[in-house]
C-alpha cells in the first residue's frame, strides 16, 4: 500500500511535462515541504529498488519522471527515432560556448570559433537548448541555456556543469601553440 | 595535415603559413601589405591536393585567419592612423595565442557535452498533452468571466454589410467592338492607310480596342498589316488576294 | 524486483501518449504476445495492489497509462492554469454565431464570418465552450455551445442571450437572422 502523498505525487509528475519544484508539489497537495521531500524520497526509493520502469530524477530545478535508459532499445524500436539526435560538432562547440559564457552574442561565439554560427545557433534555438536573452550593449542578441538544456544533459542547474577550468588545454599543448606562433617561425626567420 | 605544411606563393611573401604568421607579429611583414583572400586560397588548393580534411587543423587555420582578418581590418579603419595604433608584436601574438587557447578549450567542453548528451539520451521524458480534463475550466468551479455583450457586439458586427464599391472612378468604356471593326472596315475601303490615322485624336482605350478590331480582321481575312521594324509605322491593306481581284 | 518485461512496457506505455496494443509492445519489446498480455496484467495489478497513483486502462485501441482520480484535485491545483483567457475577435465572432443560430455546422460559420474557422472553432471545443451537435442533413459536423459556456457566460439558459437587435447595424432589413448573417458574410467575401 503507497501512502496517499507519495501516489498523488507520482500522479501530478506523470501529468507534468516540466520539471515540478517541491514548493509546488506542496501547494497542490497541501502538504508540508518536508513531508513532500520525504514522500518523493519515497517514490525515487521505490522505483529504484523495486526497478521498475522509471526513475525519478532532479533536473531543471525540479523532479521529474523518465525512463530507464534499460527501455531505451525497445522505445527506439516502438517510437521509430531517436530521443535526441547527437549534437554536430558545429552545434557542440557553440553550446559549450553559449553554457560556459552565457549571457554571450552572436559575434562573441563566431570570434571564439572562427567561423560565423548561424546556422548552428539557429539548430539550437530551433530545438529548444538555447533561447534569446536580450541585447548586448552593441545591440547583438544575446543567448543563454534553456530548461530544457538542463533536463537533456541531466543538470539540476547550470552550477553542476563541470569548473571550464578543467577542459583548459595542457600546458603542453600552450607551450606548443606558443612555440608555433613565435619561435618555429623566428628560427627559420629571414629564410622565407 | 599541419599548417606548417602550408606553402604559400604571395605577392609579398612565398614560403610557409606558419612562418609568415611569424613575421607579421615581427613586424617584418606588413599585416596591411598580405592578401588574406590569396592564403585561403591556397589552403582550399592544398586540401584539395591532399583530398582529405584535418578538422583540427582546420579549425586552426579558420581560428587563425579569422584573427588576422580582425587585427587587419582594425589596422585598416579609418581615423586610428592618426592615433597612431601600431599593432604592437607582442601583444598580437598574445591574442592568436589566446584566441587558439579558447578555441581547444571550447572544443574540449563540446566534446564533453556531446558525451552527457550521449549518456543521458537512455532517458526518455513524457511529452504527451494534459489530459482533456485538465483542459478546460471545470463546470462546477466555473464563473462568470465573459460578458454575454461581447457575443451581441460580435454578431453586430457580422450582420453589417460591407460598403458599395464605389466605381465612379473607373473610365466608363465608351467604345465597342464593333464600333471599330466598322470604322476599319469603312477606312480599308478607301484603300491602304497607317494605324496612326486609324487611331487620330481617339483616347487610350480606343487605341486598345481599335488593335483587337485590327486582330479580328486579320484573323478573318478581311486585310493584312506590314511593320517593319519594332514600334515603326503600322500599315494596313486589304489581303492580297482581294487587290489581286480587284485589280 | 520488477520483471524485465513488465519494466520496459511500463516504460513504453509512459512514453506513450495515445494507446498501444498488445502487438506493438510485442514487437517492440521483441516478445510473444502471450508475454507481452501476462506482464501488462501484472502492471495493472501491480497499480492496483499497490494502490499506486497511475492505472492501466485497456482502451479499444490498446493499452495507456493515467492517473488514478484520486489525484484530480491537486492535479487541478497544480496544472489546471484558469482556461478563461480573453476572447480573439475570431473566437468571439465563432462563439456568437454557434450561441445564436445553434445548432450550426463549420462550413456555415465560415461562409459568414468570410474565413475559414478552424482554429477558433478548435480552440473552443479544446475549452469547452462549443461541442459536436451531430450532422447536418450534407454530413457536417453540427456544434452547439455547452452548459460550462452558460456558467462562463452567468447564463442561466440560452434564452437570455442578450437580443441581437440590440446590435444591429440596420435593422430596417427584415429577414431571418441565419439569412442577413449569410448574406453579409458573402458580401464581405466579395461572392454576393
Amino acid at each position: 500500500m503507497t501512502a496517499e502523498l507519495e501516489r498523488t505525487i507520482e500522479a501530478l509528475l506523470f501529468l507534468s511535462a516540466e520539471p515540478v519544484d517541491a514548493a509546488a508539489l506542496a501547494d497542490a497537495t497541501e502538504s508540508d515541504l518536508h513531508e513532500v521531500v520525504t514522500a518523493v524520497e519515497r517514490l525515487r526509493e521505490h522505483y529504484e529498488f523495486e526497478r521498475r520502469g522509471l526513475v525519478l530524477r532532479e533536473l531543471a530545478g525540479g523532479y521529474v519522471l523518465a525512463t530507464h535508459p534499460d527501455a531505451e532499445p525497445a522505445a527506439r524500436r516502438l517510437l521509430a527515432r531517436p530521443r535526441t539526435p547527437p549534437l554536430t560538432p558545429a552545434q557542440a562547440e557553440t553550446l559549450a560556448i553559449v553554457a560556459y559564457l552565457q549571457p554571450v552574442s552572436r559575434p562573441e561565439i563566431a570570434r571564439i570559433r572562427g567561423v560565423n554560427a548561424e546556422s548552428a545557433a539557429a539548430t539550437l534555438l530551433e530545438r529548444g537548448l538555447v533561447e534569446e536573452a536580450g541585447r548586448s550593449q552593441f545591440g547583438a542578441i544575446l543567448y543563454r541555456t534553456t530548461d530544457l538544456f538542463l533536463r537533456l544533459f541531466g543538470l539540476r542547474s547550470i552550477d553542476e556543469l563541470p569548473d571550464s577550468s578543467e577542459f583548459d588545454p595542457s600546458p603542453e599543448i600552450e607551450a606548443e601553440l606558443r612555440d608555433r606562433l613565435m619561435r618555429a617561425g623566428e628560427a627559420r626567420a629571414g629564410t622565407g | 595535415m599541419r599548417l606548417i605544411d602550408l606553402e604559400l606563393d604571395l605577392d609579398v611573401f612565398a614560403g610557409p603559413f606558419d612562418l609568415l604568421l611569424t613575421l607579421i607579429l615581427r613586424e617584418e611583414v606588413d599585416l596591411l601589405e598580405v592578401d588574406l583572400a590569396e592564403i585561403v586560397i591556397s589552403y582550399i588548393d592544398h586540401l584539395e591536393r591532399r583530398g582529405e580534411l584535418d578538422l583540427e587543423a582546420a579549425t586552426e587555420f579558420l581560428v587563425l585567419i579569422a584573427a588576422l582578418l580582425e587585427l587587419k581590418s582594425r589596422l585598416m579603419l579609418p581615423g586610428e592612423e592618426e592615433e597612431e595604433i601600431d599593432l604592437d608584436p607582442g601583444e598580437a601574438a598574445e591574442e592568436l595565442l589566446v584566441r587558439l587557447l579558447d578555441a581547444h578549450r571550447y572544443r574540449a567542453v563540446a566534446q564533453h557535452l556531446s558525451r552527457t548528451l550521449e549518456a543521458e539520451s537512455g532517458h526518455r521524458f513524457r511529452s504527451a498533452p494534459l489530459p482533456p480534463w485538465l483542459r478546460r475550466a471545470s463546470l462546477p468551479d466555473a464563473i462568470a468571466v465573459y460578458d454575454p455583450r461581447a457575443l451581441a457586439a460580435a454578431l453586430g458586427g457580422l450582420l453589417e454589410l460591407p460598403p458599395p464599391v464605389d466605381v465612379r472612378h473607373m473610365t466608363v468604356a465608351k467604345v465597342s467592338v464593333s464600333e471599330r471593326l466598322a470604322h476599319l472596315r469603312a477606312m480599308l475601303r478607301h484603300g491602304s492607310f497607317t494605324f496612326d490615322a486609324a487611331v487620330a485624336r481617339v483616347d487610350r482605350v480606343t487605341v486598345a480596342v481599335t488593335l483587337f478590331a485590327l486582330l479580328e480582321l486579320y484573323k478573318q481575312g478581311e486585310l493584312t498589316w506590314t511593320q517593319d521594324e519594332p514600334f515603326g509605322e503600322i500599315t494596313i491593306d486589304a489581303p492580297v488576294r482581294s487587290r489581286e481581284l480587284s485589280a
